[in-house]
């Protein structure tokens, strides 16, 4: 496995939100991503995942080349992702929700083994009795539980997880820790986008940091923690308050 | 094709220019609604409609009233009216109690359209009516500049003088509503709302009340032109269904929620309907083709350029 | 699924019925018409229906489609002699083929857009269908070959009914398929729906084809049925009778839909005149003037209501829309279906409900 | 997909229910029992064998089921008339609501007089907004629903045609009152008779009158893309082609309200010699006045012929240049109007206040000559009413009525097809303003000689005779 950003750079109109952006991720291990608001963390996110077409530069996963395909090849090919603001499919069921993936992979998937498959990671997430349950009627956590089981039933090798902590219970947050801890366990490379620093150090195992559309830092979170330029770009920006 | 000549090619132009203004009047209102609500109004036409009976019926009961007045009494008519509809039917789609707001207000004001259109027939009957021009102009004939009752010749030009005043009408109309919206504090508010809702309800604007104000505004719009024009073309019931897709197009050309957009779009669209009709081949079918051209020119710039000349982004 | 033997009872019912009726219509033919022509409209509310409700595709295009197919066998039957059966195969499979066209270009068009360019794309089939009146018959319509020789309405009947029935299987099985569980997340959310794999291109062009040559199928049968089309019927006034059909029976259910359609398409022939109770009659014959001004007249012991119908029928589509979100059909057949389910559903929507207000507190 | 077992048991039971029903169910009139059912062999294959047995099987023990008006009029409380009529859109309103007003005059007038028969008559009115489907279904409702004995009026041809199969399968005799397609009476069904103009007919008289004017060599025609508008602009110019005269025809769509592009068109071509507007209603009145205030007509070179609407008092307010138009008419003119029209009138004006259009007079005409064909007939039988008819000999609201070919007196050869029971003399008038805001009462009659009140075929552009 292996996803290779090579010298992306992404042009709105005049203006520059990303530069020069080269990633190379070729192991199993979280990776924080972390930058001051309009820092292009998102907007990296959409190149990877295909919404957005690079102005320069290239993707490749698995040695090929991804970034002019459409985001639901690249879903096929591997490649998973939730979204900033939860975007749970509001008139379906959770379990609805959940066969969409696995309908899409794999056309010849019997109905059977998918909705056993959904109800145990319905299980593990511990909501399996919304399965019924429309996604307008879940909560905001439980959306952000739901976008994490679809993504599970799409069984991607790399997993984005945008803000997956962001207006979370407490004890969904919980859940939502046990679930990276599987999926990396699963031998997965997860990258994790998220305000919430105390989360960040906890759990990644490598840090990236984007300010202005370039990567300013990469390394171990610790190293990371400590350089000056890191430290400069989050001056008089109190992350925490943000939210 | 020997019929085309330097003048007649002038002459499609002026026709086209005159019509598009009066064009740019009616989308005028819908693209004030459509930039504070966020919905494109299918009744947008049957308010038209209604301002033009409005002024008919006035003429009819008071005979020596003033015409601007009889404007101005049809335009607070159909504010009345399209505040009311606001109030009652609208209202739930800035709460958030509408799943999908878009094909709500469609399908809501498509129902109006209907409701309304109906109501009228029933009410003053399918028959024509027309109200005859508001003033008659003086003779003159200065060889340039001739005048007469019902029409002016510039430079052997002729142009219906109904029509200009109604193209008078239309520029101080479009010019009043460009001056509340960037001089006045609602019209700021207005403008606010229609950039950003959170921001404006956070500096102390109800959005929801905002939102009745612009539909109100939008269907007098639509009243007041309808008003003015009722004196270029004869009156019944269903003459708002074209002018509601003339002013979807127009809206959409010039960008959905631009009020120089409006203007710009209705010019482009009178013209293209004024060469259309006046250069297709095929005598018999010129006329016939004549709202195709304008269809053509909108469903191209919808699959091209969907946010038309000045449009925002979608 | 265990929880639907009464909604399976009612429409096990409902089929008996709809094949009983020429028996119990015996000799009305008029009713037996009227019914044959709400299956048009129910073929064409359910399938707008599957495009709108469950792809999320607002189309004004759906009666051009339905044009479009009945002129296309129209046209083959008169200058090439084809029967009106492989003239229907033909027709359907051109609007399919439009529709191919018509959603590959709405692809980019969401909502507003989507409905504006629909609507103009429609008006300006209309508009040639109107102009090349040496090819298309014009205003002047055309005559179709009438598809059996026979004027009794029986076997008409029983053919719009099949073809409603076999349709809707069609579009059930659909909307029951991966096919239909990929419409509505791409109604729900296009670039989630792609973010999980989704090929939302494809599946919105297929929505758009299947709906339109179901359109196709119903407007040339009944057309066939007819004998002759006029123009005049692919106005949009007649577009907003399929929406309204739709929406008043409940856009997100096929069944619905269609019955929405069969129900309105009668009550429209019922309230041509309503009957008026004696006991009103002495008031409304004085004022016999007064009703005539608004284009109402009195019979015996009916009001004629032919221009005022439609006010009502407006006024029915924007109370529907905004009170009943769902329909009016749809939520009968809900709680018929799901009594059982009911307090259980209540009982978790509660819970989740407690726990949004908990997260509200916290935000 | 997945629940395949559920979909064939639902197939099963359907075939069952088909099976027990299409057995039971009766058809009403089966004429040709074998192609109905290869027909529905080719639709659903499952359910060939069931339909074809089972109708064949009961079509021995079927009555004859059909209309169900009685033929004794003793059998009738009320005799009723069935009158079809555009009532909502795509229809003309306008003209359905005066028809429905002038029927319902004539009904109130028989019923004065004692009815017909002995018995009141009632007119039943349906809604057929223009569509072939709905004209069907008014026929099949008068008919079977109403137990009406005969039908009068309809204003559009595209219902018309699909109204008069209808009239024909179950022998109901009917008079159209305003539908001018030439296949109405064309198809030549023995129950189908029309006093309204076939469309040829008012062509020939509008090239008849251009004909006899002088010097003209180049016409423009500006016409309504409807039923009535192309065919009759196609007829015109084809048959001044005959004569030499040359057309230019263009034909706009309903409710294009804006004519300016083609009006500058024909302006920039050669100077027509007559513009003659075959667009109708409101569209008349705003491709006229636009013409007339862009200097196109009337002038001294162009002579105006406007559309009959022209004969209203609106015009004045639509089209305030309007002096000098001349128009065709069908139907009277209040200055032929005799004592039947002036009834009529009367009380016509008690609602629309303007002198009744042609189809208002048509419709009252036509359920007056249905009445006084069923009162001759002595019977409500359609065969006794249909022979009454070919009789008709009575003069109403809009002249003497007669049918000169039908069942005795075949169409010749020499005749077109649409003779048939038409009625061969409804006016086709030209009439001409020369004042300003005049009432048409006072306008001048200028074609045919016949009606002539004044002397010349045309007055020129501003004299006053």
């Amino acid at each position: 496995m292996k996803l290779e950003i090579k010298n992306i750079t992404k042009n709105f109109g005049g203006m520059q939100a990303l530069n020069n952006v080269e990633l190379t991720i070729d192991k199993s291990e979280i990776i924080g991503l972390i930058g001051p608001n309009g820092a292009g963390k998102t907007t990296l996110t959409n190149v990877i995942d295909g919404v957005y077409k690079p102005s320069e530069g290239e993707v490749w996963l698995n040695d090929e080349r991804i970034d002019h395909l459409p985001p639901y090849k690249i879903a096929r090919r591997g490649l998973g992702r939730t979204f900033q603001v939860t975007r749970a499919f509001r008139r379906m069921t959770v379990m609805e929700n959940m066969m969409v993936p696995a309908m899409a992979i794999n056309p010849g998937a019997k109905r059977q083994n998918v909705i056993n498959k959904a109800q145990g990671i319905l299980e593990f997430l511990t909501f399996e009795h919304l399965a019924n349950e429309y996604g307008r009627g879940l909560s905001g956590g439980q959306q952000k539980l739901l976008e994490l089981a679809r993504l599970l039933m799409l069984d991607p090798d790399f997993v984005i997880l945008d803000e997956p902590f962001a207006g979370v219970h407490p004890t969904l947050q919980e859940t939502i820790y046990g679930y990276i801890d599987k999926v990396r366990q699963e031998g997965k490379a997860i990258i994790l986008i998220s305000h919430d620093m105390d989360s960040i150090f906890t759990l990644s195992e490598r840090l990236v940091v984007l300010d202005f559309g370039a990567i300013i830092a990469d390394g171990n979170p610790q190293n990371v923690k400590q350089d000056p330029v890191v430290i400069k770009a989050y001056l008089g920006e109190d992350e925490e308050e943000d939210y | 094709m020997d019929y085309i000549t330097g003048q007649f090619l002038v002459n499609l132009l002026m026709n086209g220019i005159l019509i598009g203004l009066i064009y740019g009047l009616m989308a005028l209102g819908l693209t004030l609604i459509f930039s504070v609500l966020g919905i494109v109004s299918f009744a947008h036409g049957e308010f038209y409609m209604i301002g033009g009976y409005v002024v008919y019926y006035l003429l009819q009961a008071f005979g020596n009233l003033e015409p601007m007045i009889a404007i101005l009494i049809a335009g607070a008519v159909t504010f009345v009216i399209g505040v009311i509809f606001e109030l009652l039917f609208l209202q739930p789609m800035g709460k958030g109690d509408i799943e999908r707001p878009g094909e709500y207000a469609i399908l809501l004001t498509f129902g109006l359209a209907f409701f309304l259109q109906h109501v009228m027939i029933g009410i003053v009957g399918p028959f024509p009516t027309k109200v005859d021009r508001f003033y008659d102009f003086a003779e003159i004939d200065w060889g340039w500049l001739r005048m007469k009752a019902a029409t002016v010749w510039f430079f052997d030009m002729p142009i219906s003088s109904s029509r200009l005043i109604a193209t008078g009408v239309a520029v101080v109309l479009t010019a009043l509503m460009i001056w509340f919206m960037s001089k006045t504090w609602t019209g700021r508010g207005l403008q606010a709302v229609s950039q950003d809702r959170q921001a404006a309800s956070v500096v102390g604007i109800n959005p929801s009340h905002m939102n009745t104000l612009a539909f109100g505004l939008g269907t007098m719009l639509a009243g007041m032109s309808g008003a003015a024009l009722v004196t270029v073309f004869a009156w019944v019931p269903w003459v708002g269904m074209p002018a509601s897709s003339k002013s979807f197009i127009i809206i959409v050309l010039g960008g959905m929620g631009s009020m120089p957009g409006a203007l710009l779009g209705g010019l482009v669209l009178g013209i293209v309907e004024s060469f259309g009709a006046g250069l297709y081949p095929d005598p018999s079918k010129a006329l016939a083709y004549k709202d195709a051209f304008g269809l053509l020119v909108f469903a191209l710039v919808l699959l091209v350029k969907p946010t038309g000349f000045f449009g925002r982004k979608l | 699924m265990k929880r639907i033997p009464i909604q399976g009872v009612l429409l096990v019912l409902l089929l008996i019925f709809a094949f009983a009726f020429p028996r119990i219509m015996q000799g009305q033919p008029y009713w037996l018409y009227v019914a044959l022509q709400s299956f048009f409209w129910a073929m064409m509310a359910a399938s707008w229906a599957l495009l709108a409700g469950y792809a999320g595709q607002f189309s004004f295009a759906h009666i051009a489609f339905m044009g479009i197919a009945s002129y296309t066998s129209g046209i083959l039957g008169r200058d090439l002699g084809w029967s009106p059966i492989s003239g229907i195969i033909l027709g359907t499979l051109m609007a399919g083929l439009v529709g191919v066209l018509v959603g590959y270009l709405c692809l980019r068009l969401r909502r507003t857009y989507l409905a504006l360019f629909t609507i103009a794309f429609s008006e300006i089939v209309r508009l040639i269908i109107n102009a090349e009146h040496e090819f298309t018959g014009g205003p002047m319509g055309l005559y179709m070959e009438p598809l059996l020789e026979t004027t009794s309405y029986v076997p008409t009947y029983y053919i719009m009914l099949v073809a409603l029935i076999v349709s809707l299987a069609i579009m059930y099985a659909i909307a029951n398929s991966r096919l239909g569980l990929f419409l509505r997340s791409i109604r729900e959310d296009e670039e989630a729906a792609a973010a999980m794999g989704v090929h939302v291109v494809r599946y919105k062009i297929l929505a758009f084809v299947i709906t339109s040559m179901i359109a196709g199928i119903a407007g040339a049968l009944d057309h066939h049925i007819i004998g002759f089309i006029a123009p005049n019927e692919l106005m949009i006034p007649r577009m907003s009778l399929v929406i309204a059909m739709a929406v008043i029976g409940g856009t997100e259910s096929l069944i619905s839909a269609s019955l929405g359609a069969i129900f309105i398409h009668f009550a429209m022939e019922w309230l041509q005149k309503i009957p008026v109770p004696a006991s009103w009659m002495p008031s409304l014959r004085e004022n016999t003037a007064t009703l005539q001004q608004f284009g109402l007249s009195l019979g015996e012991g009916y009001l004629q209501t032919n221009a005022w119908r439609m006010v009502l029928f407006g006024l029915m589509l924007m109370l529907t829309l905004r009170f009943w979100r769902n329909g009016l059909i749809q939520p009968l057949l809900e709680k018929i279906g799901r009594q059982g389910v009911a307090e259980e559903t209540v009982a978790k929507r509660k819970f989740s409900q407690e726990e949004n207000e908990i997260e509200g507190t916290e935000a | 997909m997945f629940r395949t077992k559920r979909y064939i048991y639902a197939l099963l039971i359907l075939v069952v229910a088909a099976l027990i029903f299409a057995a039971c169910a009766t058809p009403e009139v089966i004429e040709k029992e074998v192609i109905v059912t290869v027909e529905v062999e080719k639709e659903v294959e499952v359910e060939k064998e069931v339909v074809v047995t089972e109708i064949v099987e009961v079509e021995a023990e079927a009555p004859p089921v059909g209309r169900c008006a009685p033929m004794d009029a003793a059998d009738v409380e009320v005799i009723k008339i069935g009158v079809p009529l555009p009532m909502s859109a795509p229809g003309a309103v306008g003209g359905g609501l005066a028809m429905q007003y002038a029927v319902n005059i004539a009904v109130d007038q028989l019923n004065a007089d004692g009815g017909v028969l002995g018995k009141p008559v009632q007119p039943v009115f349906y809604d057929t907004a223009s569509l072939p489907e709905r004209g069907t279904a008014a026929m099949e409702y008068f008919i079977t629903q109403e137990c009406v004995v005969a039908v009068v009026g309809e204003y559009h041809s595209s219902a018309g045609v699909a109204e008069k199969e209808v009239a024909h399968k179950y022998h109901i005799p009917t008079v159209f009152a305003e539908t001018w397609n030439d296949t109405i009476t064309g198809a030549g069904y023995a129950e189908v008779f029309r006093i309204a103009p076939a469309s040829s007919m008012v062509a020939a008289a509008d090239v008849n009158y251009i004909s006899n004017l002088e010097g003209i060599e180049f016409v423009v025609i500006v016409t309504e893309n409807t039923d009535y508008g192309l065919p009759a602009a196609d007829q015109t110019a084809e048959a001044l082609a005959t004569i030499g005269i040359e057309t230019e025809i263009y034909s706009a769509d309903k409710g294009v309200a804006d004519y300016s592009a083609i009006i500058t068109r024909i302006q920039a071509g050669p100077v027509p010699d007559i513009v003659m507007t075959l667009t109708t209603g409101e569209d008349s009145y705003n491709f006229e006045n636009q013409a007339i205030e862009a200097g196109l007509m009337p002038t001294a070179d162009t002579i105006c012929i406007a559309n009959q609407v022209a004969i209203q008092p609106a015009f004045w307010d639509a089209v305030p240049g309007g002096n000098y138009c001349s128009f065709r008419k069908v139907g009277l003119v209040p200055a032929l109007a005799n004592e039947v029209t002036q009834t009529f009138e009367a009380e016509y004006r008690k609602r629309f206040d303007i002198f009744p259009e042609s189809y208002a007079l048509e419709a009252y005409d036509a359920m007056m000559i249905m009445a006084n064909a069923i009162e001759n007939a002595g019977s409500l039988d359609p065969d006794a009413i249909i022979t009454a008819l070919e009789a008709t000999d009575i003069t109403l609201a809009q002249g003497r009525y007669y049918f000169p070919y039908g069942s005795d007196n075949p169409v010749p050869d020499d005749e077109p097809d649409w003779m048939w029971h038409q009625w061969p003399d409804p006016a086709v008038l030209f009439i001409q303003y020369f004042e300003e805001g005049q009432s048409a009462t006072d306008a001048a009659v200028i074609f045919p000689e016949v009606y002539q009140t004044h002397d010349t075929f045309l007055i020129p552009f501003g004299e006053t005779p």
